[in-house]
């Protein structure tokens, strides 16, 4: 294992006062803890959003901690779900008195842990909602199962329930706009090479040099298929159709794309495989009002990718070109 | 059980998941995200440290230290679970400074019922549910602690043949089946160290 | 070698297709050229900025198009300066009037054809200047050789210069802010692990799994010394060091910091990097305006970090906050 | 020489710099960036169908559409050295049909001295200029074609000896001794074919 830190065992407090200390204007760490908040917390009549998970996705979720997306993330150790008490400590840093959602990638760990705190905040009289992403396509899905991962998706429900939150609508809103996102997401990833959790030492899988894996998560889990390399395009193509296997987005249709690098795929190649992605859009018909390219959602050192669609309506465009300043994301002001 | 026995107990599981730590994490790195073994260790080393720095009255009290502790340590799937069933144990053994075997049987019970209830998971679906509810039953059914040690191994490896329903390993779906479930396996040591302490002092 | 393309020798074009076509609102691809310039081009009455280099550096050049910053940006094949001509067609595209400054990085290949392309620019009466960055300070300066190279401090140059213009200087004043920026950026990596050009299918270098490499530069070159791996405490003391050895940085000095990933360093490790640069920084009484993290520069996928520092004057430091609106770096008018 | 053995002697050093692409890659490893082969076979590729295309009518035209190509198709360092070194071969030759051994002598001076003007370079700073310069010397002096040959293999080997001062190697200092520089091998393929077509029609 070849990485750069000082301990693996403070690898996440170190990282986060790394991004308190790049971030000042945008942030601060609320002592003693793993969260991350916005600067200027709580936001007085402002619904509060708390986000978080297991480290090692940067820049989630502490990138998008800012104007337009989120009041506070909460960081676990590396791909370990924080605990209630951190979570907690996060929702009472940012109830602005209008209450808080907890955005949470559909994770067991996560569920669990976020629940939880949610019961502890309720005891205090805090007004908490919850929504799960679950945009991962790559496992079928069923009610005997805890259903789909949260994956990259889960950066759309940031950007665009922060908006409904920054322009003051209600709890109920805000949820009901997360809710309305997460309904009209999907995603798929693939990967070439897996990733090393600092403190295991070792990688989650293994691949052969001409092989590689659909339908992988982004924490180091092996996918759900092993092929032999496929292009830029097949790949497109079949990360596509099974994204659209479930979204039916039909000729006309607006939607916004997210392509994500999973850590070591360059940029050039999100940027080749985007190109693919665009043809195959254009071919369907679809408008695609937004193409978003980069890292939002990371596994590490993990290369591969994500794709993600989200169907777009009148009002979700409205929000997701609404302005935002995180030190990940960043949007204009039309 | 006295408050040393189970303190015993827990540092003994303690030492035995800090032994295997390796073994779990290459488990759950098969069927999962690889830190099975990290987060127990990293939460019950603290329950080492402070089994040591503030001793408890009873073996409630013992259970009840090491319930927070995994609540607030451990993170992931196995801290809610090991911590609510743990909080359940400490609830069901109160204050009482010795423990009958019948109400250890009880408070297990609720263990169980606590982790089946945060998890939503039943038997079967490769999980520790999958040891923890063999086990408790076991001992319901009057299994002495000679007898629940094999009955907890078999469990454990039953859920090699198992395909994954819950938890991280139901992504992979059929390709969950062969491997041994990492919250199975650190469950069997949970109840073998109970089942050792047990019998060295009957 | 895993990578995520079609075809080795398309992949600089399919990668600028994709570029366009994520990046539409900001930028356009020059048809039949390897040329990517603002969508409204040329900007009348303001000074053109011309960028490029080989690919595989994204997102530089092309990231940096828009707004604030570049006017063009021209891409190479992978790691190979781009041809005078492609330059030359930038360069026309872009000049609106009030001249066309280039913005090279040191290298004998990137020198020779901007300076090929200003000749024929100058020959159609295009007043063209050009500024040579050449912030590593990895090799030591000597009028012998041809220099430093010019490494992620380019992109500092870029984002004030590209102020500077925008805000209506003429070219000699672009010219003699970006060259005050070049005097006061100083920059020095190193890696972990190299990478692979995809034509090429093998790495540059090899690094043994405790080994790592001072000093490497942006093209999967070998960098001056190599070490057993440190810390990256140790890493930043060193690399800080040696750029603190050329820029003289005195307690109470107002500096910008800049922390490049050089592609597969995950944002933990850069972020755990930022804190330890921090921590120097502030033993040094030195005060960061301005902390940036994440891939600006990069190099594949190669694993390795930069540090640049940058030196402000107070009309740096306006120049760097102002306003800037490009597909990579954002800054909002504050 | 006239357009034919133009012709020939190009297309053999586009054939052998294609025959040793990996080879000049390594070298390139080693000392810089990787694609000295790579953009000397993307350029020389693109020469050969211009010349099966558009066949020129002298030997300064078949090297004056190869200079073309060279600047705009190889990049990097090399495009613009090879580009700019052809291109004042092909004016010193002009559009005679049939070039004598002095004159071509002559060219080649130009093509050197471009060399050295646009790569600010020298001889000792381990680049194309140290089989380039000796080469051209060797024939001012009156060296024979076969005499030639082992002047250009000889300057060739000398660069592994040198410490690079120009160029991506010079990047390495003192580690750059001890490997041979690419651009010095590919200008000895483009000297060693010339004196094997010049041999062959004497
Ligand atoms: N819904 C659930 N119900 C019961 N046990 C579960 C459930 N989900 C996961 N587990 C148990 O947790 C173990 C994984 O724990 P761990 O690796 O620490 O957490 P995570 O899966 O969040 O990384 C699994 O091996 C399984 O035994
Ligand atoms: N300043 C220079 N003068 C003469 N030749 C040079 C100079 N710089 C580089 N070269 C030659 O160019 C070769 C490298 O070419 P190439 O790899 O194609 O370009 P780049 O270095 O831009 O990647 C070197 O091996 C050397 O012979
Ligand atoms: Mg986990
Ligand atoms: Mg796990
Ligand atoms: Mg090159
Ligand atoms: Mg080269």
């Amino acid at each position: 294992m070849k990485k750069l830190l000082n301990n693996v065992d403070q690898v996440v407090e170190d990282m986060l006062n790394g991004m308190a200390a790049a971030h000042s204007t945008y942030l601060r760490r609320l002592q003693n803890t793993t969260v991350l908040v916005r600067k200027q917390s709580p936001v007085n009549g402002k619904v509060g959003i708390v986000s978080g998970g297991g480290s090692g996705h940067e820049p989630a979720h502490g990138g998008f901690v800012g104007k337009g997306m989120l009041d506070a993330a909460v960081a676990g150790e590396v791909f370990t779900s924080p605990t209630p008490d951190q979570v907690f400590e996060a929702i009472k840093a940012v109830d602005g008195g209008k209450g808080v959602l907890l955005v949470i990638k559909n994770y067991t760990g996560d569920v669990m842990n976020f629940e939880m705190a949610a019961e502890m905040a309720e005891a205090e009289g805090i007004n908490v909602q919850q929504v799960v992403v679950n945009d991962d396509v790559a496992v079928e899905d069923s009610s005997f199962t805890s259903g789909r991962r949260g994956i990259a998706g889960t950066v759309f429900v940031h950007k665009i329930a922060g908006a409904a939150a920054e322009s003051g609508a209600d709890l109920d809103e805000v949820k009901e706009t997360a809710e309305k996102v997460i309904h009209h997401v999907k995603s798929m990833g693939m990967s070439l090479s897996p990733c090393i959790v600092p403190a295991a030492g070792t990688p989650g899988f293994e691949l052969a040099e001409n092989e590689m894996e659909i339908g992988t998560g982004i924490h180091g889990e092996p996918g759900v298929e092993r092929t032999s390399i496929l292009s830029s395009k097949e790949t497109a193509r079949l990360l596509f159709d099974k994204v659209q296997d479930d979204l039916h987005l039909q000729k006309g249709d607006r939607a916004a794309v997210l392509i994500n690098g999973l850590g070591s795929t360059p940029l050039m190649e999100q940027y080749v495989f985007t190109s693919d992605v665009k043809e195959i859009l254009d071919e369907h018909g679809i408008e695609t009002a937004d193409v978003i390219v980069g890292e939002w959602m990371t596994s590490l050192e993990m290369a591969g990718i994500s794709l993600t669609l989200l169907k777009l309506t009148p009002d979700l465009e409205e929000k997701l070109f609404a302005e935002a300043d995180t030190p990940a994301m960043k949007r204009f002001a039309k | 059980m006295d408050k040393q026995m189970a303190a015993e107990w827990l540092k003994r599981f303690a030492e035995t998941v800090e032994k295997n730590k390796e073994e779990l994490t290459k488990l759950d790195q098969a069927v999962g995200d690889g830190d099975h073994g990290i987060n127990m260790n990293r939460g019950l080393q603290e329950v080492l440290r402070k089994m040591e720095e503030v001793p408890a009255d009873s073996p409630g009290g013992v259970v009840k230290a090491a319930a927070m502790i995994c609540i607030s340590k451990v993170g992931g799937a196995s801290g809610p679970l090991y911590g609510s069933a743990l909080m359940k144990i400490a609830s069901a053994l109160g204050d009482e400074e010795d423990v009958e075997g019948k109400q250890l049987t009880k408070a297990l019970r609720d263990g169980v019922d606590a982790i089946k209830k945060r998890g939503r998971a039943e038997e079967g679906e490769k999980t520790m549910v999958d040891v923890w509810e063999p086990a408790v039953q076991a001992l319901e059914q009057g299994s002495s602690w000679q007898e629940l040690t094999e009955i907890v191994k078999k469990a454990r490896d039953n859920t090699i043949d198992m395909k994954a329903t819950k938890g991280r390993a139901a992504y992979l779906g059929d390709r969950s089946i062969g491997h041994l479930d990492p919250g199975a396996v650190s469950s069997s040591y949970f109840f073998l160290e109970l089942a050792c302490v047990m019998e060295e002092s009957s």
